[in-house]
This record gives structure tokens, C-alpha cells and sequence, in this order.
């Protein structure tokens, strides 16, 4: 056993040692009646040549022939291949916990360019060393809002991620906070004036998708000063990150809580995780925010270090009074991110954006070719949504062709209007001659 | 040599250290998205070609210990070997690329694998079903108590107490906090387990829950489990296993098996997926029977030669929802299910068993010299304190600091909190008798040189990029970002 | 340019410190007239996304259903993932030739590692950090033996790889020695009565196969003897190296010389490289051995260090005189040889070996109940000729179905003897399941 | 730390650390192929488990230099950035996994590549055709003569001499001498460059060729070349060009078009394949229409929408034969073609012009502290000497040794051997301003070090894993494996 390094002489040595005459007899206080008297019933071992063949033909199983249409939260974007050879170094990947900074500089200083990347993007003054993704992110920031205002009830735009919504919605309902959902309009964006009435003094927060789950960017300036007038906080929800380049920081436009997931920086798909997500907000919350935060400071010689700081908020020093139960989070996945982001630096951030914006515009001019309209008004980033009559069939129809061909709105929004929407997105993936055939496939 | 942060150099105007085609033509953003939505470059982001990236990153690579660098004696933290191999699967572009909405059709390879680990860690753990989704163990733990509180419910009343053993990690409370349970922290014994007259005497209709952690904190397993639990249910209570320390047991033992109701997973403990600096975890949740019906969405099902995630509520009306969007950490379980494939049920038993061996054996080579607090039998990790060193003055975090300098990861420290001064070792079943030998050779030159020497010791660390960090002043006043003007030290 | 990192400014900053106009000003020693006026017609840039796009495609055009059949001086192994995530690591993969010790120790500690791996497996006493690959170290054995003996004819058996006898060849036309070519015999060795006709007191090397170019086990032990009364050096080329985990190394047998490649250790095909040659002799010969050699020394502390030694056998150093002009050889290579090989072990290499010579006997097996007898009868390790009749038109026949064949050995032997056999190895990459397939498609 | 041999280590019994295969049932090597072929486990070996190897070469990893850890000013051996992409590219299953020996219809997309690559780098060079085959630039070399050798061996007389001048490479010697010709060595003049007069003089119907580096090892044009190159076809001689300095003329100028006949390529050095620690290389060589029927085999030819290798003999009677098993390094093919991809024509001038800015920018801010032996232009690369620390006893190899403490790999030092205690310094196109400003720095550093403080600079270097070596005592006695008892040091 290549991972099992003892040899037949080394156990009956290391028994001896311990003064046990088996290896059974180290199992001594487990009763008897406890212990399992037969192999786990689970395959039989497996050689590394069978194991890569199997898992071969398993992943292979899932290829599709071009990079797939669907947004929808997770984006299918390129990852240089240095990212990941940078990731897989062993120094950072089997790494733990940076509790001991003075062995863990690399990944300290890897996370402090992180908060800073994250901070930075969203205009935010600071950030926490990730989360697990954007939709308990989302959760988190709603409990913090509960903390910091001492109400109870959450508006959140419908938006929002509807997986987002529904792990919100699991999260409250252990802390018996409320919920309100506020319906979008048919620019896609959020209601004004249903938010208008959704607001008021109980409510703690106001959740919006920046952009949201149509792929509209929302007037989160207008939604921040609706919530700062009764007292909410305005937390926006990013699962698109790659837009922050292109768009304003949600921090410059009056939001107090900005969350989501940078997975488009450096994360591949990987059928949904891991990712990481981020966490940023003002200054003045920093002692209420959830999980982990690497700080500066100095060493005995007064150079400049890194630290994991604030723990005073955590699980592990204030037990059932910490801010959240979050300890381990997304750390290399937030690495992979910034490996990503320096690679992009100033420049390639903006240009990408600009190119995945140019690629929905494309997308929006091959479709309206084919004769789909898009759904909603707004304005748009990558993302967009359009009426192409039975989604569930299209979507069937292009699968048989191995190309995966967006979401069908329905299956999460009820609405009539919605019942022909289909919602795609495309990157820097998908070229111009790839968004012409896919509109020639949708039209069928 | 000093890394500086990247925010520190290499702004100059056009530098890049990518390669993206060319947009299609002219076009104006602002013209179709109005101005006000738009921002212009980020000034501060620096702007740097790949080659800089991949020294940077190398060499701040260079300033950490990893596993693959050296030994982690990490007490309740199960640092094992991550298998190559493993990277190389989760790597294949069937997994890596991946949409986690593909049609169902284009995803079976995906869902086998989820169908297949999700088989396999319930017989492992000796449960009914287990949920693949939580993100890492604390929100197993979370998703865990949900389900407690949800059965509750449906039986009319979520009750409002947990009980929680005083050696229990920190958040076994906080999470029931979460949850709007109030804690109740049971003593533990003098043998360092804990015992049924303590729980009976805290058990009442309103407890909804115990937290227990078995093999526990202290390494040490609760040998009263069976009756325990038997005193949880007869009163209509549940109890969770935390499964931080399930490497000690399997093979040999399941929770399942010994009255635990539902229990977490430690994906990047228990079955090697790499830890990565803090993350990403992975936190599958096992349930016996009677908390099926409120696992979390989605659920991967086989039907017939396929297989099918059900996501809606209408099929599962008492799923407690959703815990995180998608379907979990999926990377994580292609890892965790090629170390069981590749274990099998052999390995699996004998990783209980070596990693057993290997925590007793540090432990008979130590006892001499430093503090058991616990002479009761030791599972997978040794509770030592540094009470055998208190003349000196040198602290349980001088010897932790001064190891260091031996090249070896500090232990946990300071933990579990019933213990004065804990030094807590576990060495995991993928560490050589060499190793643990030259690591004892290292804690008893630590203790020798505490006598001889406090103040060497208490000076440590010497040997990496920077000596020991003035963590209060981190938090006093929290620096968590880099701003222009940011000096590089000070003194 | 991701590679570039030079912005306009800062050329202009250079350009004045260098006291220049314009970097064409740089070229001002180039004559007008040779300078290009041109761009060159060299396909226009690519971005990352299109290039990775390009070269999957190319890639995806050689792609093949199973592991080849093929074996013929390049066999196909699993290489465990280890391997090559330990070789990326930048330290050794982008650092140049040690010629400065004190920042080289990874590399020279591991090239002593290659070297003494060399050794414990050809049962010789030296060897070199690499050659560029087995043919042109079968060359550099054949030279090093004519300036060993004074004597210009080397004996070379036919059963030795027909590209390599082909390289030695080349090389020795060009510096005058003579080749003389040993037939083999019906057992598919040398043969012995035409090898004793050929060595005589002018023969400075006999060159046998061993394994040889038909899968068989030569006697050297016997040719060694012969070679050694006639004053001669015996040479042994293995491009098969996991062979030797099973068979007795050829410095055992009495060989002077062992070369080869240790491509089966750790080094995917690539096509046919690049992959680690191998030179190993005997102590005695150690100052006419051609290519670099690292060795054991101590730093000014006295502690154990490691640097490039014996350079006066070499070009840089002896110019006109050297050895050998090779330098830069296949360093990367053989560290990943020498981390397969630390995989393994001592009980890894001989599971191994038996491994690969038990899936020779399942394909043997399952030939002959398709009906294909063995070409030869001596002993063979993991490569075996079948007679199949029309063997080029088995082999096309079975790449219409994306399968690897064999070799037909008529390309290289005219002997009709030969016209139907095709030359297939089994290693541990084939399955006896796969192996059963295979038999069974050859028969169609 | 201190890192064993291997086989210092863990040579306990039945470890391992590879997961294979049984063999399919029991089989008695020995009966079948007789025991006087077989041997046992060969008992010096090591046997150790994956986390062991892993952590061997993770921590002897750290005791190398490497591009991605620091700046490599190595003169003439072009060590520029190598694109992580490449490796990327090179790993795909359908390049990697591919037999050379596969059926043509098997294999298009490698021959389809290397066609591409042959016409990029016979464009690049401005020779007719090229050959992938040879395995690196000294094989390039071997190469080039023996076609030379054929070519007028066909013309009826081979000829007897090489002129080479004093700056050449010593592989230029080396290589002429294995093709059995007389090596004529040629002085260059006051100002770095070969002059028309000497090879004039130099030049008869017995020479076979002239070798010349261009930029030569100087880094300094030479200008005369088309006059030195008609000089010596007049006497029927042919011109060899030396590409490893090829990085200063691409877009720039070809050698193609100044007089050379035959020119290796080092695609490790001008095309970014990694050098690995020595290796592996490539040298293709281009040629003239004259040498084309003298090209070794196989030859990638394109013939309709396919591709095909030109193996036999018969199709190419002049053919010099083959040079290496199979077609060459194909790996370090994919990693070069993609980096011509990705330069284009725009990319691939810039790297020629921006390779000798960087040069000529070190050159100007160390001419005043560093003696330059000749005021000549520079392309890609400068010479020094130690000539202005004489007095203080600091030599060449001192400076380079201390420069190792500044965080440097030290620059080619007492080569060209025309030039007393040079110091040769090649910074690329991919090193940043940045870098070499700090380069630039540390340099002056040393050499005001060296007046102040000679015996601190002579007792360099002091940071990395091991002080100076000794290489006498190495040579002297060699010891060049491992062996049962080999100590760890001596003193």
C-alpha cells in the first residue's frame, strides 16, 4: 500500500514499543459489541491503472463538445495553465491553516492580496479570506445585517440566485428570521416600487444580484439609498465576478455588503465546487463579519508578517457567541483566484470584461438573426435571456448534439412570461464562429 | 530574499501576464450601459507580466510548510498524505469542466461518481443516506443540526437545549448557536470521557440534541456511547456524532452502529483531499433512518441504468432545502472517492489501525518526559501538556515555536480547553517510524534544551522567513488590506 | 505580449540610458543589407484560448482507443501522476545545467541518484547523468570502444534495434570506422556461430540487443566471453529498462558497456521523445566516457555536496579533444526516470518486471488460441513477433477501429522468414482483457 | 534541513510506493526463460512510499535555482521564461501517449505539427529546409558537419579542415574533430569580430568549412559575415552558422540571408523549451537548397490533406542516414511551435529587439564599474572582465559567487576563452526593468564590495544550501555513485 508505509517488522517493533501484543488489542476501549466484525462492504482495492481507467471513462462520460452556453451562477471562463501549476505546488496545496503564521507566510501574504483583489473589485474597505460560496456568503451577510441592526427581516429581489434564495431561506429558517421576496420587473431588474414597499424599519437588509440571475445589472445605487433611509443594509450578490471589471464596485454605489464568488477568476466549473467565495464590507462592520481574516503586523525583528487576526469573532475562541460557525473555508480556491488576478492585472481584468460584454452582444445579435427576442429590457453583462418557445426542448434537442444550451427560466419562475426564456451567457469561450452555430442550433 | 505584495511593484502602464483574443470590433459600453454603471481601470491593481506571477507565487510558496514538505503532528486536524493521483482525476476535463446545471444526460459520469461516493461513506459511517453537499465540516455541522431541529419540529416542538461535552470543538456551539439552541457544556471525566450519570442528570424533554465527538478530543474513545445514547432517546433526543476524528475508527467501528443519529464528514481529513491552506473542505452528512426525509437538496438517485438529482421540494416536502448552491464540493469527492477506490476494504481497515499505532507509539516514546493529563487509552492522537516544564517557564507555544526550528509543523496547541497547556499530536497512518522517530527525537531535544536552556527556547522561531508575530497587535488595530503607503515593517 | 514585459515607457527609459533612438538604432552593426525588411510569414498571432483550441484539435488527431501494441524501441507504461507533478516544479524544471553547484544540489543530488539508479540496474560500476537518447549512446559506446581498443571495427548483431544500427551507422561513417552486422538465428538471438566468424583481433566492440529489437533475451553472457577473448568490448543495448528488474544486469554477465534508454521509466511516448539515453561502464573506463557525470565532493564546511566532475573529457573544457561533443543531454528525463524508480522501490521494479512478463504470456496465450504462433523461440520478456500472415494489413485494418497494431518486421527485414510477423509488446498498461480483444481483432 | 540519498533511506522491506496490477496468476519466471537470466530484488535499492518520494523531491527541489525562482544572466544560453501553456499543450493525452511508431493515419496530428513547425523555423532562419531531428544544439551541430562531410564527399573530396575562430563554442571543435577533421583556429581582431583578411589568409581547397556564431560569444554582430561567407564558397567551402545565439536576429535578420549554408537551432534556448536541469534539448538545423539532399532522416512531407515521414533510404539516396532513434524530441516540438504561435511575426521581432535592449541597458549601467574588453556594439548579450578588481584579489569567479548571496544565478564566467576572466551576461526579452535595475544593483554592489571588503566576496557564496565545492577534489578522485557506507561528509 503505497500511502501505508509501515512494514510487517516496523508494527510488530512499534507493538512492542507500545506494549500491545495486536493491533486489534489498540482498539481495547471500544466494547466489543461496537466494533464491526466484517470488511466494510465497499469495492474491492483498486490499482492506479484500473482507478485512472475508470474515472477516464466516468469523466468521459460528461464531455460535451464545446464550452456550455449556461451561466446561471457558475461560468465557464479560461484558466491559464499557470494557475494551475502554481496551485498545485505542495507547499501551498497540502498546506494547512495558517494558525502557525510563522510557517505559513506564503499563504498569509496569498491571502492578504486576496481581501485586497476583493476589496479593490468591489469597492468594499474589507474583505475575509473567503467563504464557502456566494450563496452562504449571501446567508452570512444576512445574519450579519440581523446582528448589526437588531431587526429581523430580510428583503431579498427575486432576482437573486434562486439557489441563493433557497439556502437563505434554510439559513433563516434555523434563526427564525423573515423573509420577503421582492418581484423584478420587466426590465429584469428589481421592482422599484415593489422595493419601495418591501422597506421599512424592520427590515435589516435588502439583497440584490449585481448583476442578478438574468444577467441585468440592477440600479444599486438607487435600491442603497431606498435601504439607508430605513436603516438596512444593501448587500449585493455577485456570482459573476468578471463583470467587477467592467462595472462599478457595489461599495461605490452605497452598498454596505457586497458577497458572491470569484469561481470566474481561476476556478474551473468542476460540476459546481469548490469555489471561492468572497465577503467584503465597510470598515465599520469588520468586527461582525464571519470567518477568517488574515491581517498585518510585524515580527520580533519589526518586519512586516502576516497573521490570521480577529479571531476573537470566531468559532474557536468565543465557541456559541461567534459571529458564524465558519472555519475551514475556500483558501486555495481563493489562491487559484489570485494567481488569476495578477496574471490579469489592471489591464487584462478591464480587457476581459469588455470581451465577455462583446460576446453577449454577439450572442444578442446571433440570436436576434435567428429570430429570438431577448427577455428582459435592462442592461446586461454576459448574460442574457431570450423567448425561444419550449426551453425544456431546445435544451433536450441540443443536448443529443453534445452542446449544452442554458437554462430554461421555468424551472425556477413560475411566470407565464418566463415560460419560453431560455438564459445564456457567453465568454471569452465561446467565439464568434461558436455563438453564430448556436444560434443556428437553437433556431434548429 | 523578500517577496514584496504584489500591489507593491510592477504597475507599469500596460504590463499583462495573459493572452485574450480580441474583442469583435468597436463598440462603446457606455453607450449601451449608461456611464454611470461603468468604472474605468482600477488604478491600484498591478499590472505584471506571467513570468513575475509565477516567481512571485513560487517563492512565496517557498515560506510555508506543507505536507509535502514536512510532518504535521496536527492534533484533531488528520493532515495525511493527498495522492497524486487524485489530481490528476479531479483534473480530467470531464470532471474539471464540468456546468453544474448540464442537462442531466450530459452529466451521468458526474452523478455516478456523487451516487457511488454517497453509497460508500454510508456504509462506511454504518448510516442510512448521507447528504454530499455541505461545503466543509462546520457546515456539516450546521446542515447536521438542522435536520435535528426540522425533526423536531415536525414532531411539534424544536425543543431548546444541546448538550455539549467541555472537550468538544468550538463549533459544536457555535453551531447550535446558530441553530437558536442554548448550550449546555457537560463535564467531562477524570478519565477524560464522558460518562452516563453526567448526561442523565442534564437530559431532559427540552434537550433536542447531544454533540458528541468520538473518538473525542483527547484522542480518547467514549465508551459509553451505547448507553449515552440510550439516555438521549429515551427522552426523545438525537444524537450527532462529530466525525473530525473518524480516521481512528475506520474499518473498525462505525457510529452508525454505536446510537449516533446523524454525523459530518471530513472530506479533507478523513479521506485526503487536500487541506490548501484552509480550504476548500468538504462536509458530507450521514443520517440514520429517521432523519432521510429532512436531507438537504439535491439528492443524486439511480434509476434504472441512470442516474437523477432531485432538487424539488414538492418530491422531498421535508428536506430542510438548501445548504449551498449546486451539489457540493464535487472536485473534493472525485479525490475521496479515489482513496476509498483505492483502499478498498482492507485499506480502510488498516488505516484505522496504523494511524492508531502510530499516535501510540509517539505516545509511549514521550510519556517520560512530558505531561499526560489522560493515562486512558489513546486512539488516534496523545494529549500532552506542559506542565512537566513549568520551572522553566517555557510554555506549551515555546515548544510548539522551538519545533519549528526542527522542521516540523507545530501540534495543535492550547486544545481541547479541559486541558491545561495541551499539545496535541496526530501523527495519521501515512507517516514512517523514521519520521516519528527523528519527530520524538525533536520533542525530547525541545524538553532537554527547556532545562538548559529556556531562553533559546522561548526565542524561537530562528529558522524561518520570520520570527514569532505580534498577533495582538494585528488585532487591535486590524491592517487587512493593502493601501498605497503600506511600509514593509517598522522599528 | 504576456511574455514581453516591457511597457512604451519603459523602453523609452532605456533606450536614453543606452544612449539610442529606437531599438532599430540597437542593430546598427547589422549591415543594411542583411537586415529583413519584412515581417515574417509566419502564422499571425495567437491568443492562449485559440492556440489551446488549435493544439487539442492536432492532439485529438492522434488519439487511439487503447494503449498501443507497440513496442519496437519505445514502450508504452503508466507513469504515476506523481511523477510528473513533482517534475513541473520549477526549481528543476526551468533551472539550467549545474555548472554552478552551490544553487544546482536538487539537480545534482538527484543525477547522482540517476547514476547510481543506473548502476544497481545494469550491475555496472559508472555511469554518466544522461545521454540523448539509446541510439546515439549505442554510437558513443561503439566510439569510446574504438578509442579504448585502438581498433576500428565494431560487430553489431542485426537483432539490435534497426534505428539504432542505423545512427551508429551515420556516426561511425563519419569518422571512418567500420560495422560489421551479425545475423540471428531461428530463436530469434545472435547468432552464435556467425558472431564467433566476425570478432577477431581488429573488432574493438560486439553490440547485442538485451532484450533485443524481437523481444528475446540474448546470451551475453557467451558473446561476452567470445568478444572478451578476441580483446574485444562487449556492448549491450536495452530500450526496454523494466526488463532489467527481472533478468541479471549486463555488467553481471561480463558486458563492459550498457546503454540504452530509460524511456519506460517515467517518460510518457511523446512520440518518440524526448526520453532518457543511459551509458554506464566499468570503473576503468570512466575518463573515456563520453557526456557530463556528476560526483561526490564536500563544500568548505565539509559537508557532502554534489557537482558536474571529470570535465576534462569534455568540450567546453577540451575542445577538439572532448570525448564527446554532447552537453546539454536529457537531465529532466532522467530525473523523472530516477522518481519513477523511487516509486517503485526494490519491490516495485521486480513487480514490475514480473508483471510485464506475465502479460507477454497472457498475450501469448491468447495469440495462440487465435491461431498466431511465435516467430522466434528463445526466451522474450515483454515483446513477442507473431507470425499473422499479412502483417501491413493487420495493422491497417486494426487502426480503422483506432487500434495499435505492432510493427511488421518486414519493414526493416527483408528475410521471408519475416514477411508475416508483427512485432507486439504487453505491458502492464494492457489488461487481459484488452489483450484477449486484441487477439481477437488480429484474427478479425 | 539535510536531505538523504535515497538510498540513505527507508530501505525497510515491503514498502512501495506504486499501486500495481497483480499478474494474473502464479507463473515461474525462472522455468520459462531459465535461471541463469534471472535475478532477485536488487537489495541496494531503496523502497519507499509515495509521501516519501514526494517529500525527497519537493525539498531537494528547494535547493535549485531555477527561472522561476530568480534571474539567470547566463551569457549564450538564452535562459528566457518558459510558458506554463506549453505544458499544458505538450501533456495532452493525444501528443504525450502517442508511439512513434503508430500508423501514419494514427498519428496526422503530430506530423501535421511538425510540418508546421519545420516551415516556421526555415522562415524564421531563411534557409530552405530543416530537420527536427537532432536532440540538441551540440547534435545540431554533429549534424550540420556530417551533411557538410557528404556534401563534399559527393563532390568527390571531403576535404580535411574547419576554420573556427577563438570565440566559438567548444562544441565547435568538439564536432568538427568527431567528423574527422582538422580543427583551424582563427583569431578575432581588436574589436571583437572576425575579419575577411584572416579568413582570406586562412582559407584553401582543403577546407571543408568555417563555423561562426552570429552574434558571436562576444554579442557582437559580425559584420563581415557575407564577405567571409563569399570567401569562402569561392573556394568551395561552405559557411556553418552556430544558431545558439539566434535570439538577438529574430525578426531581425536571418542567417539565411547572409551567407550561411547549414545552422542548428537550440529550441531551448531561442524558443523557450526548458532547459530541466540539462536537458532536454532540441537542434533542429536549417539549410540551404545545396544541403537538402544530405538532410537526415525521416522528413515530415505534406502530400495532399496528409502527412507523411520519409523513412527510407531509397526516397533520399544522398541522405547522411539518421542521427537519433524515431523522429526527434517531439515534446520540446509542441512547446516551441507554441510559442512561435502565440509571438506571430509582431511577437517574434519584438523578442529580438527587446533581448538587446535589455543587454545593451545592463551594458550601459555597468561600463563604469566593470572593465569592458571590447567597446564593440552588443546585441543580446555583454562581456566584462574582472580586470578592474585585480588589486583587490576578487576574480571573476568570486563575483559570480557572491552575486549567488544577492539572490542571482551567476553569469557565464571565464567564457569566451579569448577574453581574460570574463564574465558574460545575457538578461533575455522576458526579464523585467525591474529585475534588472536590482541586477544592475547588485553587481555595483559587488564590485564596491570587492574594495572594501575582499575577503567577504571570496568567501561567498554563504546563503545557499552548500559553500564552495570542491571540484579538484571531485575530479581527482571521482566518486560517482552511491555505495553501501558513503558518508554524508568529511571533516
Amino acid at each position: 500500500m503505497r500511502y501505508h508505509p509501515h512494514t510487517p517488522e516496523e508494527i510488530r517493533d512499534m507493538l512492542a514499543a507500545v506494549g500491545a501484543k495486536s493491533l486489534d488489542d489498540l482498539f481495547r476501549s471500544i466494547p466489543e459489541s461496537l466494533r464491526l466484525k466484517r470488511p466494510l462492504a465497499v469495492a474491492p482495492a483498486q490499482d492506479e491503472i484500473a482507478l485512472l481507467g475508470d474515472f477516464r471513462r466516468l469523466a468521459a462520460r460528461n464531455e460535451v463538445a464545446h464550452p456550455p452556453f449556461i451561466g446561471a451562477g457558475a461560468y465557464p471562463h479560461h484558466v491559464p495553465p499557470a494557475v494551475d501549476q502554481l496551485l498545485l505546488r505542495g507547499e501551498f496545496f497540502t498546506a494547512y491553516t495558517p494558525y502557525q503564521p510563522e510557517v505559513s507566510q506564503g499563504t498569509l501574504q496569498a491571502l492578504f492580496e486576496w481581501q485586497t483583489y476583493v476589496c479593490l473589485l468591489t469597492g468594499m474597505e474589507v474583505a475575509n479570506a473567503s467563504m464557502y460560496d456566494g450563496a452562504s456568503a449571501t446567508a452570512e451577510a444576512a445574519l450579519m445585517a440581523t446582528r448589526l441592526t437588531g431587526r429581523k427581516r430580510i428583503a431579498v429581489s427575486d432576482a437573486v440566485h434562486p439557489e441563493y434564495r433557497r439556502v437563505l431561506a434554510t439559513y433563516l429558517a434555523s434563526t427564525g428570521d423573515e423573509l420577503v421576496t421582492v418581484p423584478h420587473g420587466p426590465d429584469g431588474r428589481t421592482d422599484p416600487a415593489a422595493l419601495a414597499r418591501a422597506v421599512d424599519g424592520s427590515t435589516a437588509a435588502v439583497i440584490l444580484g449585481y448583476p442578478n440571475f438574468f444577467g441585468v445589472v440592477e440600479d444599486v445605487a438607487k435600491a442603497a439609498a431606498l435601504a439607508k433611509q430605513a436603516g438596512a443594509l444593501t448587500v449585493t450578490v455577485t456570482a459573476e465576478a468578471v463583470a467587477l471589471g467592467l462595472l462599478r464596485g457595489p461599495g461605490e454605489l452605497g452598498a454596505d455588503v457586497a458577497v458572491g464568488t470569484f469561481q470566474s477568476f481561476g476556478n474551473p466549473l468542476q460540476f459546481g465546487g469548490p469555489a471561492p467565495g468572497f465577503f467584503a464590507t465597510r470598515e465599520a462592520n469588520v468586527r461582525q463579519m464571519p470567518g477568517r481574516v488574515c491581517g498585518a503586523t510585524v515580527d520580533k525583528q519589526g518586519r512586516r508578517g502576516f497573521v490570521l487576526t480577529l479571531s476573537t469573532r470566531e468559532q474557536h475562541i468565543r465557541r456559541e457567541k461567534a459571529t458564524s460557525n465558519i472555519c475551514t473555508n475556500a483558501g486555495l480556491c481563493a489562491l487559484a483566484s489570485t494567481i488569476h488576478l495578477a496574471l490579469l492585472g489592471r489591464r487584462g481584468l478591464a480587457d476581459l470584461a469588455r470581451l465577455n460584454f462583446d460576446r453577449a452582444r454577439l450572442l444578442r445579435a446571433a440570436m436576434g438573426r435567428a429570430g429570438f427576442a431577448p427577455v428582459f429590457s435592462g442592461p446586461a453583462f454576459n448574460e442574457l435571456a431570450f423567448q425561444v418557445g419550449d426551453a425544456e426542448a431546445v435544451v433536450a434537442r441540443l443536448a443529443k448534439k453534445g452542446l449544452a444550451a442554458g437554462v430554461p427560466l421555468a424551472r425556477w419562475y413560475p411566470d407565464p412570461k418566463l415560460s419560453g426564456a431560455l438564459l445564456c451567457v457567453a465568454t471569452e469561450l465561446h467565439s464568434p464562429e461558436l455563438i453564430e452555430l448556436f444560434a443556428r442550433e437553437v433556431k434548429g | 530574499y523578500e517577496e514584496k505584495l504584489l500591489f507593491e511593484r510592477g504597475s507599469a502602464g500596460e504590463r499583462c501576464g495573459v493572452s485574450l483574443p480580441r474583442p469583435s470590433g468597436d463598440f462603446d459600453p457606455a453607450a449601451e450601459l449608461g456611464p454611470e454603471l461603468l468604472r474605468g481601470e482600477i488604478a491600484e491593481l498591478p499590472a505584471v507580466s506571467e513570468l513575475e506571477v509565477v516567481r512571485h507565487f513560487t517563492r512565496l510558496s517557498a515560506w510555508n510548510h506543507g505536507i509535502d514538505t514536512g510532518f504535521y503532528p496536527l492534533g484533531s486536524c488528520t493532515m495525511k498524505y493527498n495522492p497524486k493521483s487524485s489530481e490528476a482525476l479531479a483534473r480530467l476535463p470531464g470532471f474539471a469542466d464540468a456546468h453544474p446545471l448540464l442537462p442531466e444526460e450530459l452529466a451521468q459520469g458526474s452523478l455516478a461518481l456523487m451516487h457511488e461516493l454517497e453509497r460508500a461513506l454510508s456504509e462506511i459511517s454504518g448510516f442510512t443516506a448521507t447528504t454530499l453537499t455541505p461545503a466543509a465540516g462546520a457546515q456539516g455541522e450546521l446542515t447536521g443540526v438542522m435536520m435535528i431541529r426540522a425533526y423536531h419540529v415536525a414532531r411539534g416542538n424544536p425543543r431548546r437545549k444541546v448538550l455539549i461535552p467541555d472537550t468538544a470543538h468550538g463549533t459544536n456551539p457555535a453551531t447550535s448557536a446558530l441553530n437558536g439552541y442554548e448550550v449546555v457544556q457537560l463535564a467531562s471525566g477524570p478519565d477524560g470521557r464522558l460518562h452516563p450519570d453526567t448526561v442523565r442528570a442534564a437530559m431532559d424533554d427540552d434537550v433536542a440534541a447531544i454533540m458528541i465527538t468520538n473518538p473525542n478530543t483527547l484522542g480518547v474513545f467514549e465508551s459509553h456511547i451505547a448507553e449515552i445514547a440510550e439516555i438521549v432517546h429515551a427522552r426523545g433526543g438525537l444524537v450527532y456524532g462529530d466525525g473530525a476524528n473518524l480516521n481512528a475508527l475506520l474499518g473498525v467501528a462505525r457510529p452508525g452502529d454505536m446510537g449516533f443519529d446523524v454525523m459530518q464528514f471530513n472530506l479533507h481529513k478523513t479521506f485526503a483531499t487536500p487541506h490548501g491552506g484552509g480550504g476548500p473542505g468538504s462536509g458530507p452528512v450521514a443520517v440514520s433512518e429517521k432523519l432521510v426525509p429532512f436531507l438537504p437538496l439535491p439528492i443524486v438517485v439511480k434509476e434504472g441504468a441512470g442516474y437523477r438529482l432531485v432538487k424539488d421540494a414538492a418530491e422531498r416536502p421535508q428536506s430542510i432545502g438548501r445548504v449551498r448552491e449546486f451539489h457540493g464540493n464535487f472536485g473534493m469527492f472525485v479525490r475521496a472517492l479515489a482513496l476509498i477506490r483505492e483502499y478498498g476494504p482492507e485499506g480502510l481497515a488498516a488505516t484505522g489501525r496504523l494511524a492508531v499505532l502510530n499516535a501510540n507509539y509517539v505516545r509511549a516514546k514521550l510519556a517520560d518526559v512530558y505531561d499526560l493529563p489522560y493515562a486512558t487509552d489513546s486512539l488516534h492522537e496523545v494529549v500532552f501538556t506542559d506542565k512537566n516544564l513549568k520551572a522553566t517557564g517555557v510554555t506549551t507555544m515555546d515548544v510548539a515555536k522551538r519545533l519549528i526550528d526542527h522542521g516540523f509543523h507545530p501540534p495543535t496547541v492550547y486544545f481541547p480547553l479541559v486541558v491545561h497547556g495541551a499539545l496535541m499530536i496526530e501523527p495519521t497512518e501515512t507517516e514512517t517510524k523514521e519520521t516519528l522517530d527523528r519527530f520524538i527525537d525533536g520533542m525530547r531535544q525541545v524538553a532537554e534544551q527547556a532545562q538548559r536552556d529556556p531562553d533559546g527556547v522561548k526565542a524561537s522561531p530562528r529558522k524561518p522567513v520570520r520570527e514569532r508575530l505580534d498577533e495582538t497587535r494585528a488585532a487591535r488595530k486590524p491592517i487587512l488590506r493593502w493601501k498605497p503607503g503600506m511600509t514593509a515593517g517598522e522599528r
